[in-house]
C-alpha cells in the first residue's frame, strides 16, 4: 500500500487504543468495558499487521495474529465468562470519578505526548511519530489500576498497561523477535488468568468485593 | 549441555512431584534434583573459573562467572527451602492431613518457581530474561495464595497486580534498550544478547538509555523490592508459607537485582557510572529509611523480616551504586549471606507459626527458654542478619561501606548506618519480647498442641544454612576467586 | 638531699618526732582546752589531763559488741599506725628524718585518709545506729574535705615544682618572698578549714559534745572501751598536732631543723613548740567564739575551701 | 614463636569453645574452663615474651576474611593489655570451676565465654581494619550474649541486655564509620601503613575520624555519656563474665583510644586531648557519685568502673596535651600512669567482681541493705572484698595508690609549662582526682561497712557461708596481686613504661623505679610504697603489743552499748541508703534523687503512723534527659510511619504511579 494510506491506517488503529483506553476510563458497566478491550486488542493487532506488511516482516506478522488470538478474542472470552456470574455489575462509585478521571487522562495524555517526543524523535520513523500514544494508553492504563475499585477493571487496567507497552514495541523496534514476542503474550495470558483466578476465588470467599475492602494486611 | 541440565533438574523434580502425586518420597526427589542443580551449579563455577564463559542450547543459555554465582545461591537456598517444603502443604491451616493434589500443585510450582529463576539467570538474553522474570511472578502468585486465607489471597492479588505493572515497566525499559542497540547496528536476532549489548553499548543514545534504564531500575526494583514500588512485599512475604517466603526473600529478590545489575554495567558503558550511581543511591536510601522507620513499630515478625529484606536490598543497591569491583563482589557476598541467613529466619518462623499459633510479635514470649531449638534458630539468624561476626554479612557490609567511601559516596554509606543502627534497635527490641523471658506453661491459646521441639532432619538444614553462613564469613579462600571473577563481569 | 646527715640522727630524729606527736598530742589537747576554759571563766582541768585520762582508760578492760568482727579491735591499730608512720617520715622537726626523701605529701594524706577509713569501718562494725551515723556523716566530710586538700598541696608544690616534704620546706626557706605570695595565703586559708573539718573540732563537729545526734567524731568510737578507746583518743591528738605542725612547717618554715646537731634540733623543738601553742591558742580562742555549723552547711564550708585552693594554684600559673 | 604462640592462642581457645558446646554435661564446665586457662596462659606467655625483647608477634593471612586479609601484630602496647586480660581471665575461669550460677552452666553460655575470652585476647593484637572491627565486633555479641545467660530468671537481664545491644551498635557503628574513613583516605587497611601516612591527611579527616573512634571506644569504655549500659550490664551478667566485663574488656576502649589518637594519628591538636579529658572529668565525677549513692554491690562496682575508666581517660588525655604541647617526657609519665591505673584497676575490679558475686551466691543478693555481717561468715571471700576495697579507695598499702599518686605527679609536674590550655586542665583533673579519691573512699567504706560488718539483715544473710575453693582462689590470687603490686610496684612498672614506650614519638629519661621505690626521673619526687607497707606494719605490731601488754585481761564480748539502747536489733542499723543520705543531700542538684515517704496510719486513729517507709531512688540522668527522650522520638515517628502504607492496593499503585510519572518528567 502507499505510504500516506499505511501512515494513515497505521494512525487510525493507533488512534483506536488510545480512543479506547480514554472510553474504558469513561464506562462503568463491566460488559461494556470487556468489549472495549477487545476492540483495542483487535487494532493493536491491526497496528501490528500494518507494520508486519509494510516492513515486509513474517516475524511481525506472525506476532500479530498471536495479538489478536490472545487480546482480541482468548482474554476478552474469558474475561467476560468470569464476570459473568456478577453480570451487570458496575463500577459504581470508582476512587476517582468519571469527570475527573477524564480531566487526569487528558494530562496523562500531554505528559504523554511531552515526554515522549525524544523517544519519537530518536525513532525517527512516521511510525515512530506515534510512540506517545503507546506511553499515553500505557499511563492511563496505570491510572485505571489506581482509580478503579472492581477485580476486573483492575486486569482490564493492567491489559491496558500491556497494550500501551506494546504499541510502544511495535513502533519503535517494529516488535521484538518472535519468540520472545511470543513469550511476552503468554505471560501476559497466564498473568490474566491468574488474576482472573484470583478474583474467583475472591469472590467465593467473601462474596463480592470491591479490592479497598482488602486492607487487611497493613502495619 | 551442562547449563541445560542445570536448568531442566528442577523441573525434572517437579514432575516427579506431579507424577508422585505429591507423595514425601517425591517431595525428596524435588529435594534431590535441587541439590543436583547446587552441585552442578558449583561444577559449572570451577569450569567457568577455568576456561570461561560456557554456553547452551545453541546460545540462548550463557554461564559467566555471575550467572554461576547466582545459580549456587538459587541451588543452595531452593535446597533448604524444599527440604523444609517436604511437610509444608500438610501444614496449611485448613486441611490439617495430607492433602496429595494440593501438594502436588505445590511441590510443582515450586519447582517450577525455582527453574524459572535459573533460567533467568542463565538466559543470555535480555528478553528471555524479562520472560523468566515476568513468569516468575505467575508462578509465585499460586503460591503466595496457597492458603487461601483471606489474608494470603489478598496478598497474592496485591503481588501479582503490582508486580506485573511493575515488570511491565521493565519491559518498557527493554524495548527502549532494544531500540537504541538497534540504532546502534545491532543484529535484530541478537541485539538483546548480553555480549552484544555490552559490545555496542559504546554507541547507544544516551537519553534514551537513561530513560530505559530508569525505567528498568522502576521496573524490576519492584521484584528486587526497592521503594516505592516495594509495597507488595511485606504482604506476601509475610502470607506465604514458609518455604515460598524463605525461596522469594532468599533469591526471587536477588535474581531480579542480578537483571538491574547486568543493565547497569551496560548503562555505565553508555553513559559513565554516574547516572547510574545516582539513581541507585536514591532508590537505596529510600528503602533504607522506609524499611528503618516501618521497622519500629512492627507488630508481626514474619513482616519484620520481610522488611529488613528490604532493607538488605538497599544495602545492595548502594554497594552496586559504588559500583567498583571491590564492591560488587561485596554485593555477590552479601546476597548469597542474606539469602542463607534470611531464608532460614523464614523457614525457623514458619516452625515457629505453626507451634505458637500467630505470627504477632507480642504473640510469641520468652521462645528461647520454651522453644529452645526454634528460638535459638532464630536468636542466631537474627544476629547473622543484623551484620554481626562471624557471619558474612558482617564482611560484606564492611566492605561495601569501604567501597563507598573510596569512591565519594561516604555521605550515603553514613546515612545507610544511620539507617542501619535504627533497624537494630527495632529488630533488637522486638527480638527480645520473642525471645526472651522466663519458660511459663505453654500457652494453650491459639499453639496448635505442636510443643515437640521439630525433629532433627527439619532443624538440621537451618542449622547447616547458618553454618555455612557463618563459614563464608570467615574463610575467604571458596568464594574469593567466583567472586572476584563475578566482580569483572559487571564492573569496570 | 641528705647532705650530712647520718643514719643515726636521722633515725633519732623520726624518733624524736614520734614521741613528740605522742606525748604533745594530748598536751596540746589539754592546752586548747585550758584555754577555752579560762576564756569561759572557768579554771579547767590542768594541761596534761589528757595524759591522765589515757592513763586511766589504759587501765580498763576491752570490751567488744558480741557481733563485730576483727576489723572493730583492729581499726585503733591502723589509725595510731597511719598516724606515727607520717610522724616518723614528715619533717616536723628537721628537714631530714629517716627516710624524709619518701615524705610525700599526697602520700602523707592517702595514709590520713586510711586511717579516717578504718576508724569508719571500726564504728561501722559495731552495728549500731550512731556507729552508722558517725562513719557516714564522717565519710563525707572527709570526702569533701579532700579536693580541697589535695589542690591546696599542688598550689604549694607547684612553685617548689615538687610534692616531696623536705623539698617544698627547703625551697620556701630558700625564698622568703613566697610567705606574702597570694598563692600561699589563699592555700593557707584552705589548708586551715580542711584541717579543722579533718580534725572534728568546731564549727565542723564539737569534740566535747555529748548529745549524739549531733556527733560526728565522738559518735564512731562510742563502742570502744579501755585500751581502745584511749587509742583512738590519742591518735585524735596526734593527727591534730602531725596536722599543726605541717601546716606551720609548709608557711612559716623558719626554725625547723636544716643541718644536724643538738643546737639545731633545740631550737627546732622550741620553734616547734611555739607555733603549736600559738596554733592551738588561736582555734582554741575561735572555737569559743563560733557555734556549730549545722551538718548541711559543712560542705558549703568545704566547698569554698576547694574554690581558694582552686585559685591559688590558677594564681601560681599567673604570678611567676 | 611468639606468632605461632598466638596463633595457639586462638586455637585453644576455639577448643575450649568446641569443648563447651559438645562436651557431655559432666565435664563440660571443667573442660571449657580449663581450656580457656589454657588460651590465657598462652596469651600471657606471647605477651610477656612481646613485652620483654620487644619483637612484635605477626600473624598475616588472606585465606580469612574474604575480600579482605586477616593479619595480627601484637607490638608491646598491646601486648600489655593481652596480659591483663590473660590474667583476669585466668582468675575468673579458676573462679568459674565453682561457680555455676546464673544460667552460666548452660551449653550456649559455656561454649560461648571461651570465644568471649578469645576476642579479648586478640583485639589488641589486630593490625587491619577489618580484622580489629571482626574482632571487636565478636567480642561485642559474645558479651552480649553472655549478660543474657540469666534472661529466663530476671527481667532486668532483658532490659540490661537491650541497652547494651543498642550502645555498643551506636559505638560500633561510630567505630566502622571511623576506622574505615581513615582506611580508604590513607589507601590500606593496615594499621602500619596508615600510621605512617596519617600525617599528610587533611585535618578534618584526622579530626573527624578521632572523634568518631572516640566515640566508638568511649561506648565500649563505659565513658559518659556513652555508660548508661555499662551500670545495668555489669551487674546483671554472671560473676566471671561481669569480672571480664569490668576488668578486661573495659580496658580495650581505652586501648582504641591511645591506638588511634597517639597510634595511628601519631597525636593531634589540643581540643582533641581536652575532648577526652573532659570525657574522662565527666566520667570520673559523674560515676563516683553514682557508685557513692547507690545500695546495689554490683551496681555500685559498676559505676566505679565508669569511674575508673574517667581516671584512665585523664591521663591519655593528659598524655596527648603534653605531647601535643612537646613535652614527651611528661606525656609518657602521662600516659604510664594511665596505663598503670588500667593494670590495677583490672587487679583489684576483677578480685572485688569476683567476691562480690561470691557474696551473691553465698547470701543471695547483692542488695547491700539485705547483706551484713558477712565477713565473720565468709573468713577468706570477706577479707579478699576488703583488700579490694581498700585498693580502689588508693589506700596504702595496696596497689590503686601507686597509680593515683603517679596520675597526680604527672598532672602536677605538668603544670609549670605554662600552656595555657594545660594550666586551665590539670588543676581541674586534680580536683576531679581528688574528689573522684575521696568519693571512693567514702563509696567502699559503705560497701564494706554495710555489706560485711555489723549484724546481717536478712536470713539468708544470717546463714551464709563461704563459698567453694576454686572461687575464693581465683577472687584471692587478684586480691593478692593487690598487695603485691601496692607493696612492690617495680614489678610492673618498668613492663607498663616498655609498653608506653611503644606509642610513637613518646621517651622518658631514666627509669621510673629506684630500687623498691617509685621515682621521678629529673624531678625530686619519690613514693617508696615499700617503706610505707613497713612502717604500717611495724608501727602497728607495736601498738598492738602495747596495747597487749597494757591490759591482759581478755576482751569481753558484750551486747553492744549503743548509748545505753534496750537491745541491738537489725532495724537499727545503718543502711546503704541512710548512709549514702548525707552524700544524696549535698549533691541533690546533680542527681535529683525521687523520694517517696509512704506512711501507714493506725486502723483506731490516722494521727498514730503505724509505720512510714522512705524509698530513695537516684536514676540515670543521661538515661532520664537524654537516651529515654530519643526513644520516645523513635517510637512516636514509627508510629507515624506505619500509617503510610494503609493496606489499599490503590494507593500502592498509586506511588508507583508517581515514581513512573517522576521517572518519565525527569529522565524523558
Amino acid at each position: 500500500m502507499s505510504g500516506s494510506s499505511y501512515f494513515s491506517v497505521l494512525t487510525l488503529a493507533a488512534g483506536t487504543v488510545l480512543v479506547c483506553a480514554v472510553a474504558i476510563l469513561w464506562l462503568a458497566s463491566i460488559r461494556a468495558v470487556i468489549s472495549m478491550v477487545a476492540v483495542q486488542g483487535a487494532s493493536l493487532g491491526l497496528v501490528a499487521v500494518v507494520l508486519g506488511v509494510h516492513l515486509h516482516d513474517a516475524g511481525l506478522l506472525a506476532a500479530a495474529a498471536v495479538v489478536v488470538v490472545v487480546k482480541a478474542v482468548v482474554i476478552p472470552v474469558l474475561l467476560g465468562r468470569a464476570s459473568g456470574s456478577d453480570s451487570g455489575s458496575r463500577e459504581s462509585r470508582p476512587l476517582v470519578n468519571v469527570p475527573a478521571s477524564l480531566v487526569a487522562s487528558a494530562a496523562l495524555i500531554v505528559l504523554a505526548f511531552v515526554t515522549g517526543r525524544g523517544v519519537a524523535h530518536f525513532v525517527g520513523t512516521r511510525a515512530g511519530a506515534l510512540v506517545p500514544i503507546g506511553i499515553a494508553t500505557m499511563l492511563i492504563g496505570f491510572f485505571v489500576l489506581v482509580a478503579r475499585r472492581r477485580p476486573t477493571f483492575q486486569i482490564v487496567g493492567l491489559l491496558m498497561v500491556d497494550n500501551g507497552i506494546a504499541l510502544t514495541a511495535f513502533l519503535c523496534t517494529a516488535g521484538f523477535p518472535f519468540l520472545i514476542e511470543l513469550g511476552v503474550s503468554f505471560d501476559v495470558l497466564l498473568g490474566v488468568v491468574v488474576l482472573m483466578v484470583l478474583s474467583q476465588r475472591l469472590r467465593l470467599e467473601f462474596g463480592d468485593v470491591d479490592l479497598d475492602e482488602l486492607q487487611e494486611l497493613h502495619d | 549441555m551442562l547449563l541445560m541440565t542445570i536448568l531442566v533438574l528442577p523441573l525434572l523434580g517437579g514432575t516427579a512431584v506431579a507424577l508422585g502425586r505429591g507423595r514425601t518420597w517425591s517431595a525428596w526427589a524435588a529435594v534431590a534434583s535441587n541439590g543436583g542443580a547446587l552441585a552442578l551449579g558449583i561444577i559449572a563455577a570451577v569450569r567457568v573459573l577455568r576456561e570461561g564463559p560456557l554456553s547452551g542450547a545453541r546460545g540462548t543459555l550463557r554461564a559467566d562467572a555471575l550467572s554461576v554465582f547466582m545459580v549456587i545461591v538459587i541451588g543452595a537456598i531452593s535446597l533448604l527451602a524444599s527440604w523444609l517444603g517436604v511437610r509444608t502443604p500438610a501444614r496449611a491451616p485448613e486441611d490439617g492431613h495430607r492433602n496429595p493434589e494440593r501438594s502436588a500443585v505445590y511441590g510443582v510450582l515450586v519447582q517450577a518457581f525455582v527453574g524459572f529463576m535459573i533460567l533467568a539467570v542463565l538466559a543470555a538474553n535480555v528478553g528471555v530474561l524479562w520472560v523468566a522474570v515476568e513468569a516468575t511472578t505467575i508462578v509465585t502468585a499460586f503460591l503466595v495464595g496457597f492458603r487461601r486465607t483471606r489474608g494470603s489471597l489478598e496478598a497474592s492479588w496485591k503481588y501479582i497486580v503490582i508486580c506485573s505493572v511493575g515488570i511491565a515497566l521493565a519491559f518498557l525499559g527493554t524495548v527502549f534498550v532494544y531500540l537504541a542497540a538497534l540504532h546502534a547496528g545491532g543484529h535484530s536476532a541478537h541485539a538483546l544478547d548480553w555480549t552484544s549489548l555490552m559490545a555496542h553499548a559504546r554507541h547507544f543514545d544516551p537519553s534514551l538509555m537513561r530513560l530505559a534504564f530508569g525505567l528498568l531500575v522502576l521496573g524490576y526494583g519492584t521484584k528486587v523490592g526497592l521503594a516505592p514500588m516495594h509495597t507488595w512485599l511485606p504482604d506476601a512475604h509475610s502470607q506465604a508459607p514458609a518455604p515460598v517466603s524463605a525461596l522469594m526473600s532468599g533469591v526471587l529478590l536477588t535474581v531480579a537485582f542480578y537483571a538491574i545489575l547486568r543493565f547497569k554495567a551496560v548503562t555505565d558503558v553508555a553513559l559513565g557510572p554516574g547516572f547510574a550511581r545516582t539513581l541507585l543511591v536514591i532508590v537505596g536510601l529510600l528503602s533504607l529509611a522506609l524499611a528503618a522507620s516501618l521497622l519500629i513499630a512492627q507488630r508481626d515478625y514474619k513482616r519484620m523480616l520481610a522488611y529488613s529484606s528490604i532493607e538488605h536490598m538497599g544495602l545492595i543497591a548502594l554497594g552496586a551504586a559504588a559500583g567498583i569491583r571491590l564492591a560488587i563482589a561485596a554485593v555477590l557476598l552479601h546476597i548469597l549471606g542474606h539469602g542463607l541467613a534470611k531464608s532460614v529466619l523464614f523457614l525457623t518462623s514458619g516452625e515457629i507459626l505453626t507451634a505458637e499459633g500467630t505470627s504477632r510479635i507480642d504473640g510469641v514470649r520468652s521462645l528461647v527458654a520454651r522453644r529452645p531449638a526454634l528460638g535459638g534458630l532464630f536468636g542466631v539468624g537474627l544476629v547473622a542478619l543484623l551484620g554481626l561476626p562471624p557471619f558474612s554479612l558482617f564482611t560484606s557490609e564492611l566492605v561495601m561501606v569501604r567501597a563507598e567511601f573510596e569512591v565519594g559516596l561516604g555521605w550515603a554509606a553514613v546515612l545507610a548506618m544511620v539507617a542501619m543502627v535504627v533497624v537494630f534497635i527495632a529488630v533488637v527490641g522486638h527480638a527480645r519480647h520473642m525471645l526472651l523471658g522466663p519458660s511459663g506453661p505453654p500457652r494453650p491459646a491459639g499453639s496448635s498442641g505442636v510443643t515437640a521441639p521439630p525433629p532433627r532432619w527439619v532443624a538440621a538444614p537451618l542449622i547447616g544454612g547458618l553454618v555455612v553462613c557463618g563459614f563464608i564469613g570467615v574463610f575467604a579462600w571458596p568464594l574469593s576467586g567466583l567472586l572476584a571473577a563475578a566482580a569483572r563481569v559487571v564492573a569496570t | 638531699m641528705s647532705t650530712g646527715w647520718s643514719i643515726t640522727s636521722m633515725s633519732a630524729i623520726s624518733l624524736l618526732q614520734v614521741v613528740l606527736v605522742i606525748v604533745g598530742g594530748p598536751l596540746l589537747l589539754g592546752f586548747m582546752r585550758k584555754v577555752r576554759c579560762r576564756m569561759e571563766g572557768r579554771v579547767g582541768p590542768p594541761v596534761h589531763q589528757p595524759l591522765l585520762d589515757l592513763r586511766k582508760m589504759a587501765g580498763r578492760e576491752r570490751t567488744r559488741p558480741e557481733h563485730a568482727s576483727w576489723v572493730f579491735p583492729l581499726a585503733p591499730v591502723v589509725l595510731v599506725a597511719t598516724t606515727l608512720v607520717v610522724a616518723a617520715v614528715a619533717p616536723l622537726l628537721a628537714t631530714d628524718p629517716a627516710f624524709g626523701w619518701s615524705a610525700d605529701l599526697f602520700a602523707v594524706v592517702f595514709l590520713l585518709l586510711l586511717g579516717s577509713v578504718s576508724l569508719a569501718l571500726g564504728a561501722l562494725d559495731t552495728g549500731t545506729a550512731f556507729g552508722g551515723m558517725g562513719a557516714s556523716r564522717a565519710m563525707t566530710i572527709g570526702a569533701l574535705a579532700e579536693p580541697a586538700l589535695l589542690v591546696a598541696i599542688l598550689a604549694l608544690s607547684v612553685p617548689a615544682h615538687s610534692s616531696n616534704l623536705p623539698t617544698i620546706i627547703i625551697r620556701s626557706l630558700a625564698h622568703p618572698a613566697w610567705l606574702a605570695t597570694p598563692e600561699r595565703v589563699l592555700a593557707l586559708v584552705a589548708f586551715v578549714i580542711v584541717i579543722v573539718a579533718e580534725s572534728g573540732r568546731l564549727p565542723v563537729d564539737n569534740p566535747s559534745t555529748h548529745l549524739e545526734l549531733t556527733m560526728i567524731h565522738e559518735a564512731m568510737m562510742l563502742e570502744y572501751a579501755g585500751p581502745d578507746l584511749a587509742l583512738v583518743k590519742l591518735a585524735e591528738s596526734m593527727r591534730l598536732v602531725v596536722l599543726f605542725t605541717l601546716l606551720a612547717d609548709l608557711f612559716v618554715p623558719w626554725g625547723i631543723a636544716t643541718s644536724p646537731g643538738p643546737w639545731h634540733l633545740a631550737v627546732a623543738l622550741a620553734s616547734t613548740a611555739g607555733k603549736l601553742v600559738v596554733l592551738g591558742a588561736a582555734l582554741a580562742v575561735f572555737e569559743v567564739t563560733v557555734a556549730k555549723l549545722r551538718l548541711f552547711r559543712v560542705p558549703e564550708l568545704l566547698a569554698g575551701a576547694f574554690v581558694l585552693a582552686t585559685l591559688a594554684v590558677l594564681s601560681t600559673l599567673v604570678v611567676p | 614463636m611468639t606468632a605461632a604462640l598466638l596463633v595457639a592462642t586462638a586455637l585453644m581457645g576455639l577448643a575450649g569453645t568446641a569443648a563447651g558446646a559438645i562436651a557431655p554435661v559432666r565435664f563440660r564446665i571443667a573442660l571449657s574452663s580449663a581450656l580457656t586457662i589454657a588460651a590465657c596462659a598462652l596469651g600471657f606467655v606471647v605477651g610477656a615474651e612481646v613485652l620483654h625483647s620487644g619483637h612484635a608477634a605477626v600473624v598475616h593471612t588472606t585465606t580469612l576474611m574474604p575480600l579482605a586479609s586477616f593479619s595480627l601484630a601484637l607490638d608491646r602496647f598491646g601486648a600489655l593489655f593481652v596480659v591483663i586480660t590473660a590474667v583476669v581471665g585466668i582468675c575468673a575461669m579458676i573462679f568459674r570451676f565453682g561457680y555455676d550460677g546464673q544460667g552460666l552452666a548452660s551449653r550456649t553460655a559455656s561454649s560461648i565465654l571461651p570465644l568471649f575470652v578469645t576476642s579479648l585476647l586478640l583485639v589488641p593484637a589486630a593490625s587491619n581494619v577489618t580484622t580489629f572491627l571482626f574482632l571487636w565486633e565478636l567480642m561485642a555479641i559474645t558479651s552480649l550474649l553472655l549478660v543474657l545467660t540469666d534472661h529466663a530468671r530476671r527481667s532486668e537481664v532483658q532490659v540490661a541486655g537491650q541497652w547494651y545491644a543498642v550502645m555498643t551498635q551506636l559505638g560500633a557503628a561510630a567505630l566502622i564509620l571511623g576506622l574505615v574513613l581513615l582506611a580508604t583516605r590513607s589507601g590500606s587497611q593496615s594499621f602500619a601503613v596508615i600510621a605512617v601516612r596519617s600525617a599528610h591527611l587533611p585535618a578534618w579527616v584526622r579530626s573527624t575520624a578521632f572523634v568518631l573512634a572516640v566515640v566508638g571506644f568511649g561506648s565500649k569504655a563505659g565513658a559518659v555519656p556513652l555508660h548508661v549500659w555499662l551500670p545495668r550490664a555489669h551487674p546483671e551478667a554472671p560473676g566471671p563474665v561481669s569480672a571480664l566485663m569490668s576488668a578486661a574488656m573495659v580496658n580495650l576502649g581505652v586501648y582504641g583510644i591511645v591506638r588511634v589518637g597517639m597510634g595511628l594519628l601519631s597525636g593531634g591538636p589540643a581540643w582533641w586531648w581536652l575532648l577526652v579529658m573532659g570525657l574522662g572529668a565527666l566520667s570520673a565525677m559523674f560515676g563516683s557519685l553514682h557508685s557513692a549513692t547507690s545500695k546495689d554491690l554490683k551496681r555500685l562496682l559498676a559505676y566505679s568502673t565508669t569511674d575508673n575508666v574517667g581516671l584512665m581517660l585523664l591521663g591519655v588525655g593528659a598524655s596527648g596535651l603534653f605531647a601535643d604541647t612537646g613535652h614527651r617526657a611528661l606525656a609518657l609519665l602521662a600516659l604510664v600512669a594511665a596505663l598503670l591505673h588500667v593494670v590495677f584497676h583490672a587487679v583489684f575490679k576483677g578480685s572485688l567482681f569476683l567476691s562480690a558475686s561470691s557474696v551473691h551466691q553465698a547470701a543471695g543478693s547483692t542488695d547491700l541493705d539485705q547483706l551484713g555481717g558477712l565477713l565473720r561468715r565468709m573468713p577468706v571471700s570477706g577479707p579478699i572484698f576488703l583488700v579490694g576495697g581498700l585498693a580502689i579507695a588508693a589506700l596504702p598499702p595496696f596497689c590503686g595508690f601507686v597509680s593515683e599518686w603517679l596520675l597526680l605527679q604527672s598532672m602536677l609536674h605538668g603544670l609549670p609549662s605554662g600552656d595555657v590550655a594545660i594550666a586551665v586542665a590539670m588543676p581541674i583533673g586534680v580536683g576531679v582526682l581528688a574528689l573522684t579519691g575521696g568519693l571512693t573512699a567514702f563509696t567502699f567504706t559503705k560497701a564494706i561497712g554495710i555489706g560485711l560488718l555489723g549484724l546481717p539483715r536478712t536470713q539468708d544473710a544470717e546463714r551464709a557461708g563461704e563459698v567453694g575453693r576454686p572461687m575464693w582462689i581465683g577472687a584471692g590470687l587478684l586480691a593478692v596481686l593487690c598487695l603485691v603490686f601496692g607493696v612492690a610496684p617495680f614489678l610492673v612498672i618498668p613492663s607498663v613504661v616498655d609498653a608506653a614506650g611503644a606509642v610513637p614519638g613518646l621517651h622518658l629519661a631514666g627509669a621510673l623505679t629506684r630500687g623498691w621505690n617509685v621515682a621521678l626521673p629529673g624531678v625530686p619526687g619519690m613514693l617508696a610504697p615499700g617503706l610505707v607497707a613497713i612502717g604500717l606494719v611495724g608501727f602497728g605490731g607495736l601498738v598492738a603489743l602495747g596495747r597487749h601488754l597494757v591490759q591482759q585481761r581478755p576482751v569481753r564480748l558484750t551486747e553492744a552499748w549503743g548509748c545505753g539502747r534496750e537491745l541491738q536489733t537489725v532495724r537499727m542499723e545503718y543502711t546503704a541508703t541512710s548512709f549514702g543520705e548525707p552524700l544524696t543531700r549535698v549533691f541533690e542538684d546533680v542527681l535529683s534523687p525521687a523520694r517517696d515517704v509512704d506512711v501507714s496510719h493506725l486502723a483506731e486513729s490516722r494521727y498514730y503512723t503505724e509505720a512510714a517507709v522512705i524509698h530513695t531512688t537516684i536514676d540515670d540522668a543521661f538515661e532520664r534527659r537524654v537516651y529515654r527522650p530519643a526513644d520516645r522520638m523513635l517510637v512516636r515517628w514509627g508510629a507515624v510511619a506505619r500509617r503510610v502504607p494503609n493496606g489499599s492496593v490503590h494507593r500502592y499503585l498509586a506511588f508507583g504511579l508517581v515514581a513512573l510519572i517522576v521517572v518519565l518528567v525527569v529522565l524523558a
